[in-house]
């Protein structure tokens, strides 16, 4: 079980591998995993689209 | 179980028939409307066509049932709640009447003592995720604001773990066309309410006293300055909500405290999204649905949180909580008859 | 019973996943969209936040289910239909690539012969009050065009009882914004789509060949002139057809052959309302529903009878008789899922 830096959601990660990205369930951030035994994960690079008005 | 609606003509009365229609562990009584007597349901609400034959009757005809829902005009249930009680064991009344616990509120608010303050006391304020406990011994159950539990469940993790100043809290709420009402006005009159973003009372009072009552917690009474626009929508609300921190706290504390309070609430989500088109709360795609969904922004430069939460003003804001606050004292699973998601795209 | 979905990130898709999820016989299988495949479906589709964790999954890792539900674009079930029928027992395919029987009309309406006509003849035209007792032995089930279902149950009654002049049939059909997918465009652009009243196709034919086909009694086939208008709408078509009686009828007989079509159908309601305000059928209130609202006038002076339908364009007009038509197949309750009344006001 791993934990959303950005808002310390718990992630189930099932065999995660280093370098993979996945997705926080609650804040939809996009993840990297940085690695494994313990997981951890950091924000994976994102371009910044715009968003709204 | 037995479940009768009086005041069935109006929008919230016609919301709960809905609801009531679609709840496998109820049986429909009676639906009482003094103007529409005698006619089909259906004539008042198109959607309800080949789902039932039922009747509007008088509510001097009301015969006994276990639970009786009450959607009348300001005042009404005041008068008549003995009545009610006397023909059914639980009364959940979506109206104002008895939604404020002091009875000194009700001349400072809404002008006039209350009619029956010695029922006061049995009366529940009837937000589940509030009163759950509660909600189970009542005998009167009161709805409550729609724009004040939209206030009230945005802000309560907040209030509730001391988090944010209680003297400055600033409340816009942005509605929709049905929380009006039935009633057709000059306002209402589609050529001038289409399109409208109308500041139709930028210092609003009349939900403060409900959103007091609720946010107070250690003593502390939280001051809300509330203000109301009229935007494009029927029906919706969304509340933003700006408040200021105690201490300089990160999203993920903010997160934290509303994933504790909320977290297992079937009804509550908090809707905070890096990605897609729906990032924060809003009301179109609740129409429906029993959901209010929370969200928040650190201002990054200030100490300021601005809280956004929204609702259908019809379902979580009125008639759907009415049912969620039934299966709660009936004892039936809380989301029993309550299960519709919302519309995406709407 | 596990059902999937292929192509589960537009409209029909979503609104087939939000069904199926909370249809009582079923178990979710996979849904599948190759541009999402790793991310939660909620991300694409926010009504179902908090119902659901599933994630899209790419099509290559499709598993062996009962039923498949199919929501891809134009041309791409065709050639994909062996690869789905190895998967499944039964596909419904939501798209256009199967509807029409006959080899030839392919190239003259669609400009394309058609890629595996062989399969052709496994096809029913899946709109379960025209052919029932075919789907329930099917092992490809179609969808229907939505303007083409909403026009042909509104006219059914008139042509199956040979009462309407087949070579004058004219239809006007006012639709939403959700017809055209979840794709953006300029003319979807909000500043340009908002407040349309457009028409953007005055001489429409993609529809013509379904209806005809369908339409077609006693070796009659009519000849249908189409025409479609853009409105103020998300969800929602209101088919008005001009159609030519062959005998003076009083709206007394009409009524007759209407009640005796669709007097059991459990989604299609007559309405023809003397009160009230829905006193002909309106899509807004349908949203959500199954329903297909069916009502019509005579024109006093001359023989001309203006029928007028409407449905939501998602619900019966794709996934609710999708979901339907599986019922049907699996010998279901028909209506099972399908209970949503939609709502009044929205």
């Amino acid at each position: 079980m791993a934990v959303c830096p950005e808002c310390e959601a718990e992630i189930e990660l099932k065999e995660a591998i280093k370098g993979e990205i996945v997705q926080c369930p609650d804040c939809g951030v996009e993840l990297e995993v940085v690695s494994v035994n313990p997981v951890e994960l950091a924000p994976a690079p994102e371009e910044e689209e715009d968003w709204g008005e | 179980m037995k479940v009768s609606i009086v005041g069935g003509s109006g929008y919230a009365g016609g919301e709960s028939l809905r609801l009531l229609l679609g709840h496998p562990k109820v049986t429909l009584g009676q639906v009482t409307s003094e103007s529409n007597a005698g006619k089909y349901v259906h004539s008042v609400h198109p959607n309800l066509r080949k789902r039932t034959d039922l009747k509007f009757v008088s509510a001097l005809d009301l015969e006994p049932c276990e639970v009786l829902f009450v959607a009348l005009p300001h005042g009404s249930s005041m008068k008549r709640m003995p009545e009610f009680l006397s023909v059914a064991e639980r009364v959940i009344d979506l109206g104002a009447d008895f939604r404020l616990r002091d009875p000194a509120d009700y001349p400072k608010w809404y002008g006039a003592p209350h009619a029956r303050p010695d029922l006061l006391g049995q009366a529940v304020y009837g937000i589940p995720e509030l009163h759950r406990e509660a909600i189970k011994s009542a005998r009167i159950i009161t709805g409550a604001g729609c724009n004040a539990t939209t206030t009230i469940l945005g802000l309560l993790p907040l209030f509730k773990h001391g988090l944010a100043d209680p003297s400055r809290v600033v409340v816009e709420v942005k509605v929709g066309s049905s929380e009006a009402g039935a009633k057709a006005s000059d306002s209402s009159h589609h050529p001038e309410r289409s399109h409208a973003v109308r500041s139709f009372q930028p210092t609003m009072h009349r939900h403060t006293a409900e959103v007091m009552q609720e946010l107070t917690f250690g003593g502390q009474t939280p001051k809300v300055y509330f203000s109301a626009t009229a935007v494009e929508l029927v029906r919706g609300i969304l509340a933003t909500c700006h408040v200021f921190l105690k201490d300089n706290l990160a999203e993920k504390d903010i997160w934290r405290v509303y994933r504790q309070e909320y977290g297992q609430e079937p009804f509550l989500r908090i809707v905070k999204d890096r990605t897609g088109i729906y990032r924060y709360p809003e009301p179109k795609i609740l129409a429906g649905s029993n959901f209010c969904d929370v969200g928040f922004e650190r201002d990054e430069g200030s100490d300021r949180l601005v809280v956004m939460a929204a609702l259908d003003n019809l379902m979580k804001g009125a008639a759907g909580n009415g049912v969620q606050a039934m299966n709660v004292a009936c004892g039936f699973e809380e989301t029993l008859g309550l299960e519709f998601l919302g519309l995406h795209p709407i």
